[in-house]
């Protein structure tokens, strides 16, 4: 049982009160994750859960659902204490959960997926019909736009969060949790799904809401409950001050949120050669004509929309698409396409978006994915130099302040911000020329976030480059030298670091670009298959 | 067209597998036979499979074969192709073992039970009567393994001292049958015969016996493969039951390409069994 | 998680192409390993004037229908990302069964016909129980049942062939003179396959488990009850195979479906099925037995030499599928 | 990728407990099947008097030999998540061409066994090829590797053994009189396996590929290049397997090893890999090759019935892994 009384007095006994968790321990072999912590949920509010990476937040919430049962400590339901064993006796208690990494089957379709384990039947056989338009209805309401029969395979990872969302509104939970949902998010999205939570609780659904985005709490939560190393360190009102958050939170307060030293003077800016130069790349249906430069000491963003196209702009530059037509030059050098190896040669890196899907071996332990890209290198005469590697791990997982039980430690088991930091690791040991981070920062906390910046402020210093896509404006706005901003496949401008503000990027990312409405309905009709 | 070349007579054989020198050579036998006849052999190999064979019947069948030589992986399970052939009035010979049902114009055979009979015998003199051994097994469930571990069974009941200490299956396989026979040799390092159900596991028990084969072990085969008959006269094996499958395939040949000619034949053609040994 | 956005590209590529021949191509599309059948069949028929004949094509359906029998129910367990060693030694066993209980313990036919799908599906949950609650890797618990299918086949029968009822053995013959009931019993579980994977709330669980089971699990889906539901639709299945086996031979063998495993399990994948799970259909299914009857039915008529009959049919099926991956890259 | 991390967390499980017996515990825990190869060990101890010999432990290392040389090979492929059904044929074929070159051709035993390997390597070089180039499955590449090696073997030697030359047979022989060569093969195979697979980038690249292969290759792993070593290193291993089983036989066998593919898949994947890649060790394979060999050994020494037989190694097998995954949980 916990002996943390502060929060005691704060858990007001009260009618409203949905949940409550007791004193919760969990321990996984090496790390204790939960150790003793208290949390309630009453009727129609949002409760935030609060922590660094690695707090404890994603074991917490999977005591709730299901995926993880306690080692100590009690669950009440409505009052009474309940055994929460599996998926079923959570939807059985009117608990649903939106995950923090996606749990949805690849080759379902997207209605599907959303009703799984509970499709509509008729006389015991599947009622696609009714499943289907019920689906429809369900994406309707969180205002994306897929059909339910697309297979999820094809699903960009924003429109797959929107589907988890979905999924989890399907049940009519009393509870809801959402672990993160909004890291994948562009603003748009975002304002969408806090639209659908406080409806939801105007009609007494309790929600369970994890963040990393600080400005989101205010906006969205009533209480905030802190997480520290396992523990429940207090509980405030949502409306506390921000520094005060992060300084409950990281226990020190940050300075500065976006450190950009910019290395490069306007003046010399057009001087200096670019790294990376790409002219009138396309692909049919999905990018048109990208021409821009990248030029040694910069960082330059790429904001958009959800399926403005930036992923596969960048994949294809760094070989892992093909492309139809235009160039790709590295210091003037042109690049073959689809060729992965040739691009990382000439010294282009790549921080994918999809981390469990293509940034980690999940199964491998932290210093093996560390070592990754890094391998054919630390190659003498095809043996591999083992403690080198590892001492190299051991050095950019400290600085990144990644959170495990050491280095063997398998990466699945680590929190989702924290396989995060192995991701953008594996790529800063590579010491690329041009370093393109594909959302780097998602799921990441605010103090690790500044860690990272550093290190992007001291890759440009030395000379290097960084093209960075991000769908957390603020953070494009304030660590980029220049913004591009891409919408419908084709970018439609440019902003310098002064003249990029919220509005000014958000009107060039919805601009309906002339002539794009044919590749549009393109898209459109490639997508019925 | 009768008078002219046999040329355009086809014949199907369905050898039951072509994993064993034995029938190798019954299909080299056939092909020699079927060259000098002038007619066209088609061979199939079964792979000891019932069904393939039953499938590989049919499509004889299908390519109007004049006659087929049947040599069945199971003497029941070859019934159901036999009776088709008959509804479709293409005579069949079965080659090597019987078919239970079904009208056979002629059966070319060398009999297991009897051959397994005959090596029980053979052991048994070159024992002295008396004596411990092991029976190495076919493949557990085929016709070979039953027929002649049933011959040599009902052999051996009149040499009541020569008792078989142990019976394990080495599935017809060298290999298998030099390690069954290395490990039967730690439990029983005493014994004084090994009667192998085909030539390739009595070489195997030979490599295990080492320079014990021939000498204080005497080790009998069954098939008399070319590898067999090398073995005995080095003295390694004591005998073998040999059959002779270039002569069965031959005559199993002369006898569908007269039947494909429409003239009568011997309704059971014999091959004789001989044991071979050394001295 | 998935999103593998590799495929993603292809599906997008070939957005046009409407009209008359699109609807073949469509259909050739979307059912990989029909081109390669065609042009299989195209091929044979060309080399050989005994092959486009209806007798023969009939033949090619009996000669199918064990393997494809098998394959229906290997696709249960591929589609949920499992794999199934057993079938063959399953069949054989089943058929066994069915012979000893009606000819040698004189049991009415149809309570033996109960017996022997009944043991099929034993063998199944066995192995189901092994993978779902011991944890055991599927290749591993199903490569001991079939080792104990095999065993305990060999043991019942004392390694003899038993006569099946007469009864039974018309199951190998044909209805009205030429319509071989294989083919019959193949088409009813082909349709049955279909529809179990494509409507039924299990059907859909094996897709669900074999794209992404921690998904399955955390929506609610007994993934462990589940898997026996797969294992032992599978052994139900191979029970039903080895009957049919058994009465086209009108007696119950041993050793009977030696290393039908890699048969029906290949022709699941050459249908378009991954051993990754996930995906799979039973018309795929279908097609990968057919293709391989074509192929031994046609080698057969071509009097290709036994020793070369191997590497021809090796050479086929890579060239088989590969025409179907070929093709989906275009 | 490595370091089978599952372990590493169950090795966190007792972190104090450093006396003696706790090492012992930690290689049990370490190495997962080692268990049940112990008790394995101790039952056939008690059962029959003649198992705990020297001689006899040797006699099980010359058994287990070929199949843990194939086993070796195939490790490579199933740590990248491959399977390699053609091990057994290739080794078949590889010995086939040893003897024909030597024996019937009059080449020079050096260049006859360089040959040998060199088929075997090009085996493993086409799958491989058809797996990286041509998109093919690895079960449907090999099957037809597996089909062709056999008939290419037939096609060679006409269907009948070859002897192979006198200096080759030596290796099937023993050492100073007692140390039978093909275990040192063995040993020494099994040493180039885990260093291999430990410490090359080669080996390394296995791991991520059979682990992620998307990230593998956005990490820069040249993929399809790697697979081709992969293949072509179990193709090799495959040879050197045919040339000991030859050497032990003095003759090449065309039918040789037929279904050695799955005991060698059994031998690794007992040994702790998963079929699904990304885990799997060579010490590993090393006691999944001996757990088989002792269960076929220790079943001749008590002479079980040959019906019986292989019920008994069905549920052997079963039961070896069952403790292994019980333990695990445990
Ligand atoms: N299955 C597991 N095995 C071992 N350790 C685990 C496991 N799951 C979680 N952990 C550990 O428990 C701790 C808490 O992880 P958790 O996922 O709850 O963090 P979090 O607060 O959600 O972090 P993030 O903000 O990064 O998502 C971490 O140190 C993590 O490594
Ligand atoms: N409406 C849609 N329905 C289905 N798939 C779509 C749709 N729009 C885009 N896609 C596909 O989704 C994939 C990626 O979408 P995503 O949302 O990641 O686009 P993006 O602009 O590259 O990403 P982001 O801008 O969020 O980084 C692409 O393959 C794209 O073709
Ligand atoms: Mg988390
Ligand atoms: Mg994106």
């Amino acid at each position: 049982m916990s002996t943390q009384s502060a929060t005691k007095p704060l858990s007001v006994e009260n009618a409203s009160e949905l949940l409550r968790m007791e004193g919760v321990r969990k321990t996984f072999p090496g790390v204790v994750a939960l150790d003793g912590v208290d949390f309630d949920l009453r009727r129609g509010e949002v409760h935030v859960l609060l922590g660094e990476n690695g707090a404890g937040k994603s074991t917490l919430i999977k005591m709730l659902s299901g995926a993880h049962r306690p080692d100590g400590g009690r669950i009440l339901v409505d009052g009474s204490p309940v055994r929460i064993h599996g998926a079923q006796d959570a939807e059985r208690l009117g608990i649903a959960t939106i995950y923090q990494e996606f749990n949805l089957v690849p080759d379902l379709s997207v209605a599907e997926n959303i009703f799984l384990g509970r499709q509509p039947r008729r006389l015991g056989l599947i009622d696609r019909k009714t499943m289907n338009a019920r689906a429809a209805e369900l994406l309707a309401r969180v205002g994306v736009d897929v059909s339910p029969t697309d297979r999820v395979r094809e699903l960009g990872i924003a429109r797959l969060q929107m589907v988890e969302i979905a999924k989890a509104l399907s049940l009519d939970a009393r509870v809801l949790i959402m672990d993160e949902p909004t890291a994948v998010l562009t603003t748009e999205e975002v304002d969408k799904l806090f639209r659908i939570v406080r409806a939801l609780r105007a009609d007494g659904v309790g929600i369970v809401f994890i963040t990393h985005h600080l400005e989101e709490i205010a906006a969205l939560g009533d209480r905030v409950t802190v997480l520290r190393d396992g523990r429940s360190v207090t509980q405030v009102p949502a409306a506390t001050e921000q520094d005060e958050l992060v300084r409950l939170m990281v226990g020190r307060s940050i300075e500065q949120q976006y450190p950009r030293e910019r290395t490069a003077p306007a003046a010399g800016a057009a001087a200096a050669t670019p790294l990376l130069k790409v002219e009138g790349l396309t692909r049919r249906g999905s990018f048109q004509d990208i021409s821009f430069e990248v030029r040694a000491g910069e960082v330059v963003g790429l904001a958009g929309l959800v399926g403005a196209g930036r992923t596969e702009v960048v994949r294809a530059i760094f070989g892992a698409d093909p492309y139809d037509s235009g160039t790709v030059r590295v210091l003037g050098k042109r690049l073959p396409g689809r060729d992965v190896n040739a691009a990382m040669d000439a010294g282009i890196g790549l921080v994918p978006e999809d981390r469990k899907g293509q940034g980690l071996v999940l199964d491998a332990s932290v210093h093996e994915n560390l070592g990754l890209v890094t391998l054919r290198r630390a190659t003498r005469a095809g043996l591999v130099d083992r403690s080198g590697q590892r001492r190299a791990a051991a050095r950019i997982s400290e600085q990144l302040a990644v959170r495990m039980a050491g280095l063997d430690q398998r990466v699945r088991t680590l929190s989702g911000g924290n396989q995060q930091k192995v991701v953008i690791g594996k790529w800063l040991l590579a010491d690329s020329k041009v370093l393109i981070l594909d959302e780097p920062t998602r799921g990441i906390d605010v103090g690790a976030k500044v860690e990272i910046y550093q290190l992007i402020n001291e890759l440009t210093a030395s000379g290097h480059a960084v093209l960075m896509i991000s769908s957390d404006l603020p953070e494009v706005l304030g660590m980029s030298d220049r913004v591009l901003v891409m919408a419908q496949g084709r970018i439609a401008g440019e902003l310098g670091a002064q003249e990029a503000t919220q509005d000014a990027v958000m009107a060039l990312a919805v601009k309906d670009i002339k002539g794009v409405t044919e590749d549009v309905k393109e898209l459109e009709g490639s997508r019925g298959h | 067209n009768s008078s002219s070349g046999s040329s355009d007579i086809k014949v199907g054989l369905s050898v039951s597998t072509l994993n064993n020198p034995f029938f190798v050579q019954m299909k080299a036998g056939a092909q020699a036979e079927a060259k000098a006849a002038g007619v066209d052999l088609t061979v199939t190999d079964a792979q000891n499979d019932a069904s393939q064979q039953a499938n590989q019947m049919q499509n004889f069948l299908s390519q109007n074969v004049k006659s087929i030589i049947i040599n069945p992986v199971d003497s029941d399970a070859a019934s159901p192709s036999v009776k088709s052939a008959n509804k479709a009035d293409v005579p069949v010979v079965a080659a090597d073992r019987g078919v239970t049902r079904g009208d056979i114009a002629t059966t070319v055979a060398s009999d297991n039970v009897a051959g397994g009979k005959l090596a029980a015998k053979t052991l048994a003199q070159q024992l002295g009567g008396k004596g411990t051994i092991l029976v190495l097994q076919g493949t557990a469930g085929t016709s070979a393994s039953r027929e002649r571990g049933q011959g040599f069974a009902e052999g051996l009941k009149a040499y009541p001292d020569i008792k078989v200490v142990a019976k394990q299956p080495a599935d017809f396989d060298r290999a298998k049958g030099l390690d069954v026979t290395t490990n039967l040799l730690q439990a029983h390092p005493k014994i004084t015969g090994i009667f192998a159900e085909n030539d390739e596991m009595a070489l195997g028990a030979i490599k295990a016996l080492g320079s014990k084969a021939g000498k204080s072990v005497k080790v009998v085969g069954f098939d008399g493969t070319p590898d067999g008959l090398k073995a005995v006269e080095a003295g390694t094996l004591a005998a073998t039951v040999a059959q002779q499958p270039k002569e069965l395939g031959k005559l199993a040949v002369k006898n569908a390409v007269a039947l494909a000619k429409g003239k009568k034949v011997d309704p059971m053609v014999k091959v004789p069994v001989k044991v071979v040994t050394g001295k | 998680m998935a999103t593998d956005t590799l495929k993603t590209s292809n599906a997008h590529q070939s957005p046009k192409a409407p009209g008359g021949s699109a609807v073949l191509r469509r259909v050739l599309l979307d059912n990989g390993a029909l081109s390669a059948l065609v042009v299989l069949v195209g091929v044979m028929s060309l080399m050989s004037g005994d092959f486009l004949t209806t007798q023969n094509l009939l033949n090619v359906g009996v000669q199918a229908a064990v393997t494809a029998i098998l394959a229906f129910g290997v696709t249960f367990v591929i589609v949920s990302a499992g794999i199934d060693l057993s079938v063959g030694s399953v069949a054989a066993l089943s058929a066994t069964v069915l012979a000893w209980s009606a000819t040698s313990q004189g049991l009415p036919v149809w309570l033996a016909v109960i017996l022997a799908v009944g043991t099929g599906i034993l063998c199944g949950l066995v192995s189901g129980a092994l993978i779902s609650f011991g944890k055991l890797p599927p290749f591993i618990a199903t490569l001991a049942m079939l080792s104990i299918g095999r065993g305990l086949a060999l043991v019942i029968s004392q390694g003899s062939p038993i006569e099946i009822p007469e009864s039974v053995a018309r199951l190998g013959d044909t209805l009205g003179g030429w319509l071989p009931v294989p083919v019959i019993v193949m088409i009813a579980m082909g349709l049955i396959t279909g529809a179990v994977l494509a409507r039924t709330y299990s059907g859909r669980a094996m897709y669900a488990i074999g794209g992404n089971e921690e998904a399955a699990r955390l929506s609610g889906i007994r993934v462990k009850r589940q898997k026996l539901v797969i294992y032992a639709l599978s052994g139900g299945f191979a029970a039903i195979a080895g009957i049919v086996l058994a009465s086209r031979l009108a007696s119950a063998q041993p050793q009977a479906a030696v290393g039908y495993e890699l048969d029906a399990i290949a022709a699941v994948v050459i249908g378009g099925a991954s051993l990754s799970g996930g995906v799979g259909k039973a018309s795929g299914t279908l097609i990968g037995a057919l293709i391989l009857a074509v192929l031994r039915n046609g080698l057969n008529l071509l009097s290709v030499s036994a020793f070369w009959q191997q590497v021809v049919i090796g050479v086929v099926i890579a060239l088989a599928v590969l025409v179907d991956s070929l093709r989906r890259r275009a």
